[in-house]
Protein backbone atom coordinates (compact mmCIF):
# COMPACT_ATOMS: atom_id res chain seq x y z
CA UNK A 1 0.00 0.00 0.00
CA UNK A 2 1.28 3.50 -0.65
CA UNK A 3 1.33 5.68 2.06
CA UNK A 4 1.72 9.72 1.44
CA UNK A 5 2.44 12.73 3.47
CA UNK A 6 1.71 16.26 3.58
CA UNK A 7 3.02 19.87 4.50
CA UNK A 8 4.10 19.65 8.08
CA UNK A 9 3.35 15.79 8.32
CA UNK A 10 5.87 15.50 5.03
CA UNK A 11 8.08 17.27 7.35
CA UNK A 12 8.23 16.13 10.57
CA UNK A 13 8.28 12.54 9.07
CA UNK A 14 10.99 13.35 6.72
CA UNK A 15 9.64 11.64 3.23
CA UNK A 16 6.16 12.51 0.95
CA UNK A 17 6.09 8.60 0.54
CA UNK A 18 6.26 5.24 0.99
CA UNK A 19 4.95 2.26 -0.23
CA UNK A 20 4.67 -0.93 2.28
CA UNK A 21 2.80 -3.78 2.65
CA UNK A 22 0.03 -4.37 5.18
CA UNK A 23 2.08 -4.94 8.36
CA UNK A 24 1.38 -7.90 10.79
CA UNK A 25 -1.79 -7.53 12.69
CA UNK A 26 -3.40 -4.46 11.31
CA UNK A 27 -6.60 -4.84 9.53
CA UNK A 28 -8.59 -1.31 9.81
CA UNK A 29 -7.17 2.38 9.69
CA UNK A 30 -6.89 2.49 13.12
CA UNK A 31 -4.76 -0.10 13.58
CA UNK A 32 -2.32 1.68 10.91
CA UNK A 33 -2.45 4.80 13.03
CA UNK A 34 -1.40 3.05 16.12
CA UNK A 35 1.39 0.94 13.76
CA UNK A 36 2.56 4.57 12.67
CA UNK A 37 3.02 5.86 16.26
CA UNK A 38 5.23 2.86 17.02
CA UNK A 39 7.50 3.72 14.19
CA UNK A 40 10.15 5.82 16.17
CA UNK A 41 9.83 9.12 17.74
CA UNK A 42 9.27 11.02 14.59
CA UNK A 43 6.22 9.26 13.81
CA UNK A 44 5.00 9.22 17.02
CA UNK A 45 5.16 12.69 17.80
CA UNK A 46 3.66 13.27 14.52
CA UNK A 47 0.69 11.03 15.06
CA UNK A 48 0.43 12.39 18.26
CA UNK A 49 -2.64 14.66 18.36
CA UNK A 50 -5.07 13.07 15.83
CA UNK A 51 -7.49 16.12 15.65
CA UNK A 52 -4.68 17.67 13.93
CA UNK A 53 -4.64 14.81 11.32
CA UNK A 54 -7.07 14.45 8.04
CA UNK A 55 -7.31 11.05 6.43
CA UNK A 56 -7.88 10.28 2.52
CA UNK A 57 -8.20 6.51 1.51
CA UNK A 58 -8.23 6.60 -2.51
CA UNK A 59 -8.23 10.18 -2.20
CA UNK A 60 -11.59 10.79 -0.33
CA UNK A 61 -11.55 11.76 2.75
CA UNK A 62 -12.06 9.27 5.43
CA UNK A 63 -13.42 10.38 9.08
CA UNK A 64 -14.69 6.73 10.13
CA UNK A 65 -12.28 3.48 10.80
CA UNK A 66 -12.28 1.08 7.50
CA UNK A 67 -11.17 -2.20 6.56
CA UNK A 68 -7.81 -2.06 5.15
CA UNK A 69 -6.94 -4.77 2.21
CA UNK A 70 -3.19 -3.40 1.62
CA UNK A 71 -4.22 -1.99 -1.47
CA UNK A 72 -4.99 1.21 -0.74
CA UNK A 73 -3.09 4.63 -1.27
CA UNK A 74 -3.76 6.38 2.15
CA UNK A 75 -2.90 10.08 2.83
CA UNK A 76 -2.14 11.74 6.31
CA UNK A 77 -2.11 16.21 5.76
CA UNK A 78 -3.06 18.89 8.40
CA UNK A 79 -6.32 20.73 7.88
CA UNK A 80 -6.12 22.06 4.27
CA UNK A 81 -5.27 25.85 4.08
CA UNK A 82 -5.68 26.66 0.59
CA UNK A 83 -7.78 29.33 -1.63
CA UNK B 1 -14.31 23.30 -15.80
CA UNK B 2 -11.73 22.82 -12.82
CA UNK B 3 -7.57 23.39 -13.60
CA UNK B 4 -4.70 23.03 -11.03
CA UNK B 5 -1.74 24.80 -12.41
CA UNK B 6 1.82 25.74 -11.47
CA UNK B 7 1.27 28.95 -14.40
CA UNK B 8 -0.69 32.64 -13.84
CA UNK B 9 -3.99 32.93 -14.88
CA UNK B 10 -5.93 36.36 -16.45
CA UNK B 11 -9.31 36.49 -14.62
CA UNK B 12 -10.29 39.21 -17.18
CA UNK B 13 -9.56 36.33 -20.30
CA UNK B 14 -11.69 33.76 -17.75
CA UNK B 15 -14.12 35.34 -17.90
CA UNK B 16 -14.29 36.13 -21.20
CA UNK B 17 -14.29 32.65 -22.33
CA UNK B 18 -16.96 31.74 -20.07
CA UNK B 19 -19.36 34.46 -21.73
CA UNK B 20 -17.90 34.26 -25.50
CA UNK B 21 -20.60 33.52 -27.78
CA UNK B 22 -23.14 33.13 -25.30
CA UNK B 23 -26.68 34.81 -25.11
CA UNK B 24 -27.81 33.43 -22.00
CA UNK B 25 -25.93 34.67 -19.03
CA UNK B 26 -27.47 37.92 -17.41
CA UNK B 27 -24.80 37.56 -14.50
CA UNK B 28 -20.83 36.59 -13.98
CA UNK B 29 -19.49 36.83 -10.57
CA UNK B 30 -15.58 36.50 -10.69
CA UNK B 31 -13.32 35.67 -6.96
CA UNK B 32 -9.66 35.53 -7.45
CA UNK B 33 -8.03 35.42 -4.26
CA UNK B 34 -3.99 37.33 -4.09
CA UNK B 35 -1.16 36.54 -1.76
CA UNK B 36 -1.29 39.75 0.59
CA UNK B 37 1.80 41.08 2.70
CA UNK B 38 0.27 39.70 5.62
CA UNK B 39 -1.36 37.21 7.37
CA UNK B 40 -2.90 36.70 10.83
CA UNK B 41 -0.82 40.01 11.82
CA UNK B 42 2.34 38.70 10.58
CA UNK B 43 4.10 39.88 7.24
CA UNK B 44 4.41 37.50 4.49
CA UNK B 45 6.77 37.82 1.04
CA UNK B 46 5.51 34.51 -0.89
CA UNK B 47 3.56 31.48 -0.60
CA UNK B 48 4.66 27.78 -1.95
CA UNK B 49 1.37 26.02 -2.37
CA UNK B 50 1.51 22.44 -1.98
CA UNK B 51 -1.16 19.87 -3.21
CA UNK B 52 -1.86 16.72 -3.30
CA UNK B 53 -2.10 16.05 -7.59
CA UNK B 54 -4.98 13.44 -8.17
CA UNK B 55 -7.00 14.32 -5.36
CA UNK B 56 -6.97 18.25 -5.47
CA UNK B 57 -8.63 17.50 -8.81
CA UNK B 58 -11.29 14.45 -7.26
CA UNK B 59 -12.14 17.22 -4.56
CA UNK B 60 -12.62 20.40 -7.18
CA UNK B 61 -14.39 18.50 -9.20
CA UNK B 62 -17.13 17.39 -6.24
CA UNK B 63 -17.53 21.16 -5.42
CA UNK B 64 -17.86 22.20 -8.65
CA UNK B 65 -20.81 19.31 -9.39
CA UNK B 66 -21.99 20.39 -5.75
CA UNK B 67 -22.58 23.77 -6.54
CA UNK B 68 -24.62 22.86 -9.70
CA UNK B 69 -26.65 20.81 -8.24
CA UNK B 70 -27.46 23.57 -5.82
CA UNK B 71 -27.90 26.26 -8.34
CA UNK B 72 -28.86 26.79 -11.70
CA UNK B 73 -25.56 27.55 -13.60
CA UNK B 74 -24.27 28.54 -17.40
CA UNK B 75 -20.97 27.80 -16.34
CA UNK B 76 -18.50 27.46 -13.10
CA UNK B 77 -15.00 27.66 -13.24
CA UNK B 78 -12.02 26.64 -10.93
CA UNK B 79 -8.41 27.26 -11.77
CA UNK B 80 -6.28 27.32 -8.12
CA UNK B 81 -2.08 27.30 -8.53
CA UNK B 82 0.45 25.23 -6.52
CA UNK B 83 4.23 26.01 -6.23
CA UNK B 84 5.57 29.29 -5.34
CA UNK B 85 4.03 32.75 -5.78
CA UNK B 86 4.93 36.33 -4.67
CA UNK B 87 2.88 38.69 -2.89
CA UNK B 88 -0.23 40.39 -5.53
CA UNK B 89 0.22 36.95 -7.48
CA UNK B 90 -3.04 35.32 -8.00
CA UNK B 91 -3.30 31.91 -6.07
CA UNK B 92 -7.41 31.02 -7.25
CA UNK B 93 -9.64 32.04 -9.29
CA UNK B 94 -13.65 31.18 -8.83
CA UNK B 95 -15.75 31.78 -12.34
CA UNK B 96 -19.67 31.41 -12.11
CA UNK B 97 -22.76 32.53 -14.48
CA UNK B 98 -26.11 32.25 -14.41
CA UNK B 99 -29.32 33.95 -16.07
CA UNK B 100 -30.13 35.92 -12.71
CA UNK B 101 -27.34 37.27 -10.11
CA UNK B 102 -28.50 35.47 -7.11
CA UNK B 103 -27.34 31.92 -8.46
CA UNK B 104 -24.40 33.47 -9.55
CA UNK B 105 -23.69 35.06 -6.18
CA UNK B 106 -24.66 32.21 -3.60
CA UNK B 107 -22.28 29.63 -6.10
CA UNK B 108 -19.20 31.71 -6.26
CA UNK B 109 -19.29 31.77 -2.09
CA UNK B 110 -20.19 28.40 -1.80
CA UNK B 111 -17.18 27.00 -4.26
CA UNK B 112 -14.64 29.11 -2.22
CA UNK B 113 -15.94 28.21 1.09
CA UNK B 114 -15.85 24.77 0.29
CA UNK B 115 -12.65 24.80 -1.66
CA UNK B 116 -11.11 26.46 1.25
CA UNK B 117 -11.99 23.75 3.94
CA UNK B 118 -12.27 20.54 1.58
CA UNK B 119 -9.64 21.16 -1.48
CA UNK B 120 -5.93 19.50 -0.51
CA UNK B 121 -3.67 22.71 -0.44
CA UNK B 122 -1.69 23.44 1.86
CA UNK B 123 0.17 26.87 2.26
CA UNK B 124 3.44 27.60 3.37
CA UNK B 125 4.31 31.42 4.00
CA UNK B 126 7.77 32.69 3.37
CA UNK B 127 8.07 35.65 5.97
CA UNK B 128 10.67 39.08 5.02
CA UNK B 129 13.35 37.69 7.16
CA UNK B 130 13.51 34.51 4.94
CA UNK B 131 11.84 31.88 7.79
CA UNK B 132 9.07 29.73 6.64
CA UNK B 133 5.87 28.56 8.64
CA UNK B 134 2.84 26.18 7.46
CA UNK B 135 -0.70 28.46 7.60
CA UNK B 136 -3.11 26.96 10.14
CA UNK B 137 -6.69 26.22 9.60
CA UNK B 138 -9.07 28.97 10.15
CA UNK B 139 -12.11 28.73 12.46
CA UNK B 140 -13.76 31.45 10.16
CA UNK B 141 -13.42 29.02 7.45
CA UNK B 142 -14.95 25.99 8.90
CA UNK B 143 -17.87 28.45 10.14
CA UNK B 144 -17.80 29.82 6.49
CA UNK B 145 -18.32 26.47 4.86
CA UNK B 146 -21.25 25.21 7.65
CA UNK B 147 -23.07 27.76 6.74
CA UNK B 148 -24.12 25.32 3.86
CA UNK B 149 -24.70 22.52 5.11
CA UNK B 150 -27.61 21.28 4.02
CA UNK B 151 -30.14 18.43 6.50
CA UNK B 152 -30.96 16.61 3.63
CA UNK C 1 -15.05 55.11 -7.86
CA UNK C 2 -18.62 55.04 -9.90
CA UNK C 3 -18.71 55.80 -13.37
CA UNK C 4 -21.62 56.16 -16.11
CA UNK C 5 -21.10 56.13 -19.24
CA UNK C 6 -22.36 54.70 -23.00
CA UNK C 7 -18.96 53.49 -23.71
CA UNK C 8 -18.61 49.27 -23.58
CA UNK C 9 -16.23 48.61 -20.37
CA UNK C 10 -13.73 45.28 -20.16
CA UNK C 11 -13.94 43.74 -16.51
CA UNK C 12 -10.57 42.21 -16.57
CA UNK C 13 -9.34 45.51 -17.23
CA UNK C 14 -10.99 47.38 -14.26
CA UNK C 15 -9.94 44.02 -12.15
CA UNK C 16 -6.37 44.60 -12.91
CA UNK C 17 -6.40 48.71 -12.43
CA UNK C 18 -8.09 47.77 -8.58
CA UNK C 19 -5.14 45.43 -7.62
CA UNK C 20 -2.00 47.11 -9.72
CA UNK C 21 0.95 48.50 -6.78
CA UNK C 22 -0.98 46.87 -4.47
CA UNK C 23 0.07 43.87 -1.72
CA UNK C 24 -2.71 44.53 0.45
CA UNK C 25 -5.56 42.80 -1.10
CA UNK C 26 -6.63 39.37 -0.24
CA UNK C 27 -9.54 38.82 -2.53
CA UNK C 28 -11.19 40.46 -5.61
CA UNK C 29 -15.36 39.93 -5.96
CA UNK C 30 -16.27 41.14 -9.84
CA UNK C 31 -19.90 41.46 -10.89
CA UNK C 32 -20.84 41.83 -14.50
CA UNK C 33 -24.31 41.77 -15.91
CA UNK C 34 -25.52 41.20 -19.40
CA UNK C 35 -27.56 41.49 -21.46
CA UNK C 36 -29.44 38.46 -21.85
CA UNK C 37 -32.13 37.27 -24.96
CA UNK C 38 -34.61 36.26 -22.42
CA UNK C 39 -36.49 38.32 -19.71
CA UNK C 40 -39.83 36.84 -17.61
CA UNK C 41 -40.25 34.31 -20.43
CA UNK C 42 -40.05 36.73 -23.33
CA UNK C 43 -37.39 36.98 -26.16
CA UNK C 44 -35.06 40.09 -26.25
CA UNK C 45 -33.00 41.70 -28.69
CA UNK C 46 -31.58 44.48 -27.19
CA UNK C 47 -32.05 46.74 -24.28
CA UNK C 48 -31.66 50.88 -24.02
CA UNK C 49 -31.19 51.93 -20.39
CA UNK C 50 -32.36 55.37 -19.88
CA UNK C 51 -30.86 57.63 -16.57
CA UNK C 52 -30.99 60.37 -14.59
CA UNK C 53 -27.82 62.41 -15.27
CA UNK C 54 -26.81 64.03 -11.89
CA UNK C 55 -29.40 61.77 -9.47
CA UNK C 56 -27.32 58.78 -10.89
CA UNK C 57 -24.21 59.41 -10.12
CA UNK C 58 -25.10 60.65 -6.27
CA UNK C 59 -27.02 57.59 -5.62
CA UNK C 60 -23.93 55.32 -6.87
CA UNK C 61 -21.61 57.35 -4.68
CA UNK C 62 -23.68 57.22 -1.56
CA UNK C 63 -24.28 53.05 -2.09
CA UNK C 64 -20.57 52.47 -2.50
CA UNK C 65 -20.23 54.88 0.73
CA UNK C 66 -22.62 52.71 2.07
CA UNK C 67 -20.52 49.87 1.16
CA UNK C 68 -17.70 51.49 2.38
CA UNK C 69 -19.28 52.27 6.03
CA UNK C 70 -20.06 48.40 6.39
CA UNK C 71 -17.08 46.51 5.05
CA UNK C 72 -13.25 46.56 5.04
CA UNK C 73 -13.05 47.54 1.76
CA UNK C 74 -9.52 48.13 -0.08
CA UNK C 75 -11.54 49.20 -3.10
CA UNK C 76 -14.62 49.67 -4.76
CA UNK C 77 -15.90 50.48 -8.29
CA UNK C 78 -19.35 51.00 -9.59
CA UNK C 79 -19.50 51.24 -13.31
CA UNK C 80 -23.26 51.69 -15.28
CA UNK C 81 -23.57 51.82 -18.59
CA UNK C 82 -26.83 54.04 -20.57
CA UNK C 83 -28.09 53.62 -24.30
CA UNK C 84 -28.84 50.99 -26.33
CA UNK C 85 -26.74 47.47 -26.09
CA UNK C 86 -27.65 44.64 -27.86
CA UNK C 87 -27.93 40.73 -26.54
CA UNK C 88 -24.89 39.94 -24.58
CA UNK C 89 -23.23 43.15 -24.18
CA UNK C 90 -22.30 43.98 -20.63
CA UNK C 91 -24.76 46.57 -19.03
CA UNK C 92 -23.28 46.86 -15.53
CA UNK C 93 -19.97 45.90 -13.26
CA UNK C 94 -19.39 46.19 -9.51
CA UNK C 95 -15.90 44.97 -8.14
CA UNK C 96 -14.89 45.05 -4.60
CA UNK C 97 -11.43 44.48 -3.18
CA UNK C 98 -10.74 43.36 0.40
CA UNK C 99 -7.95 41.68 2.28
CA UNK C 100 -10.73 38.96 3.07
CA UNK C 101 -13.40 37.45 1.37
CA UNK C 102 -16.34 37.56 3.04
CA UNK C 103 -16.23 41.50 2.97
CA UNK C 104 -15.33 41.58 -1.04
CA UNK C 105 -18.53 38.70 -1.46
CA UNK C 106 -21.04 40.67 0.62
CA UNK C 107 -20.34 44.34 -0.38
CA UNK C 108 -20.58 43.37 -4.10
CA UNK C 109 -23.81 41.76 -3.29
CA UNK C 110 -25.03 44.23 -1.36
CA UNK C 111 -23.80 46.86 -4.27
CA UNK C 112 -25.96 45.08 -6.67
CA UNK C 113 -29.20 44.53 -4.84
CA UNK C 114 -29.14 48.53 -3.72
CA UNK C 115 -28.24 49.49 -7.09
CA UNK C 116 -31.35 47.42 -8.57
CA UNK C 117 -33.52 49.55 -6.09
CA UNK C 118 -32.03 52.90 -6.06
CA UNK C 119 -30.23 53.75 -9.07
CA UNK C 120 -32.47 56.02 -11.47
CA UNK C 121 -32.16 53.43 -14.58
CA UNK C 122 -34.57 52.01 -16.65
CA UNK C 123 -34.84 49.64 -19.07
CA UNK C 124 -36.47 49.27 -21.90
CA UNK C 125 -36.55 45.86 -24.20
CA UNK C 126 -37.09 44.94 -27.67
CA UNK C 127 -38.29 41.77 -28.73
CA UNK C 128 -37.45 40.23 -31.52
CA UNK C 129 -40.25 41.50 -33.42
CA UNK C 130 -39.05 44.74 -32.99
CA UNK C 131 -41.68 45.88 -30.32
CA UNK C 132 -40.27 47.93 -27.33
CA UNK C 133 -41.46 47.26 -23.58
CA UNK C 134 -40.42 49.10 -19.90
CA UNK C 135 -38.98 46.06 -17.56
CA UNK C 136 -41.18 46.10 -14.67
CA UNK C 137 -40.03 46.27 -11.04
CA UNK C 138 -39.04 42.39 -9.88
CA UNK C 139 -40.58 41.36 -6.26
CA UNK C 140 -37.09 39.59 -6.36
CA UNK C 141 -35.01 42.61 -6.26
CA UNK C 142 -37.24 44.71 -3.43
CA UNK C 143 -36.79 41.17 -1.74
CA UNK C 144 -32.37 41.04 -2.16
CA UNK C 145 -32.21 45.06 -0.75
CA UNK C 146 -34.73 44.42 1.59
CA UNK C 147 -32.22 41.61 3.54
CA UNK C 148 -29.49 44.50 3.97
CA UNK C 149 -32.19 46.53 6.10
CA UNK C 150 -29.87 47.67 9.35
CA UNK C 151 -32.34 48.44 12.17
CA UNK C 152 -29.91 51.62 13.84
CA UNK D 1 -39.06 74.82 -11.03
CA UNK D 2 -37.90 72.00 -13.23
CA UNK D 3 -40.21 69.10 -13.46
CA UNK D 4 -38.40 65.99 -15.11
CA UNK D 5 -39.79 62.60 -16.35
CA UNK D 6 -38.30 59.23 -17.14
CA UNK D 7 -39.28 55.86 -18.89
CA UNK D 8 -43.16 55.34 -19.58
CA UNK D 9 -44.18 58.60 -17.73
CA UNK D 10 -41.88 60.42 -20.06
CA UNK D 11 -43.79 58.39 -22.84
CA UNK D 12 -47.02 58.81 -21.60
CA UNK D 13 -46.90 62.55 -20.86
CA UNK D 14 -44.53 62.85 -24.15
CA UNK D 15 -41.46 65.31 -22.81
CA UNK D 16 -38.94 64.74 -21.07
CA UNK D 17 -38.71 67.95 -18.45
CA UNK D 18 -40.49 71.34 -18.55
CA UNK D 19 -40.02 74.45 -16.24
CA UNK D 20 -42.70 76.10 -14.92
CA UNK D 21 -43.68 78.20 -11.66
CA UNK D 22 -45.22 77.25 -8.82
CA UNK D 23 -49.25 77.21 -9.74
CA UNK D 24 -51.39 79.03 -7.29
CA UNK D 25 -52.36 77.41 -4.26
CA UNK D 26 -49.65 74.66 -4.77
CA UNK D 27 -47.54 75.09 -1.64
CA UNK D 28 -46.71 71.41 -1.53
CA UNK D 29 -45.36 68.18 -3.44
CA UNK D 30 -48.65 66.41 -2.53
CA UNK D 31 -50.60 70.12 -3.70
CA UNK D 32 -48.07 69.40 -7.05
CA UNK D 33 -49.13 65.96 -7.44
CA UNK D 34 -52.90 67.03 -7.32
CA UNK D 35 -52.35 69.78 -10.02
CA UNK D 36 -50.73 67.74 -12.25
CA UNK D 37 -53.43 65.12 -12.30
CA UNK D 38 -55.79 68.37 -13.66
CA UNK D 39 -53.45 69.06 -16.60
CA UNK D 40 -55.96 66.78 -19.20
CA UNK D 41 -55.98 63.11 -19.39
CA UNK D 42 -52.39 62.10 -20.50
CA UNK D 43 -52.04 63.85 -17.17
CA UNK D 44 -54.72 62.11 -15.30
CA UNK D 45 -53.92 58.75 -16.53
CA UNK D 46 -50.25 59.13 -16.04
CA UNK D 47 -50.88 60.23 -12.26
CA UNK D 48 -53.59 57.84 -11.52
CA UNK D 49 -51.74 55.56 -9.54
CA UNK D 50 -49.24 57.09 -7.28
CA UNK D 51 -48.23 53.68 -6.13
CA UNK D 52 -46.38 52.99 -9.60
CA UNK D 53 -44.83 56.61 -9.15
CA UNK D 54 -41.15 57.45 -7.45
CA UNK D 55 -40.14 60.80 -6.87
CA UNK D 56 -36.90 62.92 -6.62
CA UNK D 57 -36.71 66.09 -5.21
CA UNK D 58 -33.23 68.17 -5.94
CA UNK D 59 -32.12 64.74 -6.95
CA UNK D 60 -33.01 62.65 -3.35
CA UNK D 61 -35.79 60.63 -3.28
CA UNK D 62 -38.58 62.00 -1.61
CA UNK D 63 -41.88 59.68 -0.07
CA UNK D 64 -43.25 61.91 2.28
CA UNK D 65 -45.18 65.21 1.53
CA UNK D 66 -42.71 68.39 1.47
CA UNK D 67 -42.81 72.51 1.34
CA UNK D 68 -42.14 73.45 -2.32
CA UNK D 69 -40.44 76.84 -2.55
CA UNK D 70 -40.72 76.91 -6.77
CA UNK D 71 -37.02 76.83 -7.20
CA UNK D 72 -36.48 72.31 -6.91
CA UNK D 73 -35.68 70.46 -9.36
CA UNK D 74 -38.47 67.79 -9.22
CA UNK D 75 -38.68 64.19 -11.01
CA UNK D 76 -41.51 61.76 -11.89
CA UNK D 77 -40.13 58.17 -12.60
CA UNK D 78 -41.78 54.63 -12.20
CA UNK D 79 -39.65 52.10 -9.93
CA UNK D 80 -36.02 51.66 -11.75
CA UNK D 81 -35.26 48.64 -12.89
CA UNK D 82 -31.29 49.23 -13.62
CA UNK D 83 -27.87 46.53 -12.64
Amino acid sequence: MKILYFAWLRSAIGMPEETINLPEGVRSLHQLIEWQKGRGPAFEKAFADMDTIRIAVNQEYITDDITLTGNEEIAFFPPVTGG
Amino acid sequence: MITVQREVFDTGAEIRKMTADRTDIGAVVSFTGLVRDFNEGKGVQALTLEHYPGMTEKQLAKIEEEANRRWRLQGSLIIHRYGRMEVSEPIVLVVTASAHRGDAFAAAEFLMDWLKTQAPFWKLEEDPDGSTDWVSERQSDLEAANKWQQSD
